[in-house]
């Protein structure tokens, strides 16, 4: 799998990314599980995935992404299984030449997260 | 044909099982399937109306035709993120 | 000076700022100097401020940003004196409880900066 | 009163200082001020219309009254970030 994993997931990786001479704007997401979810105190939520079709699905939108807002890099990492409170569920971070596509970009790529890639949250606990 | 169906999420509950094994004719499409299954499963009815179908990893419309071998899903709106 | 720097910046500072247990998203803005510069390849830009005009009007817009947008952190850092071509101009990263604020906080802050804050590119070389 | 005018980025080589000490009639407003540079500093006038004034840090309408001891800037367009 490339962008899901069951894995504990840190920024390390995407922060140790060089930046190409040509981007001048970073911007990154991290999306982090919330104490209440719905209105009540949780200790984890649980995600599943249609695996490979959440793979191919985000490797299309990732490659449409790069077109339309001329990215110069995306980094996306979606954690499967038990993510405790606090801990980081997904992280999307891109390079761009200027400030507008770079969060167009970081954007449109959590929106098709929210609306189209096959990953649910299944359990709260 | 025969088909197999994948679910996910709290649609296993409502049929309770991630996977449906069905008999269609050749040739037959995505709203055939989802007529099959609800005689089948009347507890998915109402969930219906909110699920996708994918056909090999990708959205497919009502009237797509289902070919033998093809992996079919059932998707319930996604809450990743 | 609390949110202007002669020093070279380095995100580390912020990446270690723990989030509340309220806070699902982060969003961080990144401006980095690029090779080119009004299509002319240069070393390096070199920013003056209007220092304590900029120091309160960031703190102003930092202040609205945080109520208007419910954030529960916000992070900014703009660097003056010479930055060369690769390097960190400034940072903007903000804890939000959900998605859209965080982006939008991010994206206040950095349109404020680009309108109204006494900063300027006075030099490129 | 006497009034010290800062001037930043490329206004201080159209003016030839970065800082300008000027004299006006107690309450004299902004754009008195601005009337003023302009005699004194005929470079300024192209300037001028994409410059903002600020009155103790905060930016000021061309109405506003200025005091003795204000502390005033002459900003032209940013271009942090």
């Amino acid at each position: 799998m490339r962008y899901l994993t069951r894995e504990p997931l840190s920024a390390d990786e995407w922060h140790r990314e060089a930046m190409s001479e040509h981007s001048g704007a970073s911007v990154e997401f991290l999306g982090v599980v919330r104490r209440l979810e719905a209105g009540k105190p949780i200790e984890y939520l649980e995600y599943e995935a249609y695996e490979p079709m959440a793979e191919q699905v985000l490797e299309q939108y990732i490659q449409q992404a790069v077109q339309q807002f001329g990215l110069s890099k995306v980094y996306f990492r979606h954690r499967l299984g038990r993510v405790r409170v606090g801990e980081i569920a997904v992280i999307i971070g891109v390079h761009a030449p200027h400030r507008a596509e770079a969060f167009a970009g970081c954007q449109f790529l959590l929106e098709t997260l929210k609306r189209d890639v096959p990953i649910w949250k299944v359990r709260a606990g | 044909m025969n088909l197999c169906v994948r679910v996910f999420a709290h649609l296993k509950s409502v049929v309770g099982a991630d996977t449906l094994r069905l008999q269609l004719p050749a040739g037959a499409t995505v709203r055939e399937l989802l007529d099959v299954l609800q005689q089948r499963y009347p507890a998915l009815t109402p969930w219906l109306e909110s699920t996708r179908v994918a056909v090999n990893y990708e959205y497919a419309t009502l009237d797509a035709p289902l070919r033998e071998g093809d992996e079919v899903a059932l998707i319930p709106p996604v809450s990743g993120g």
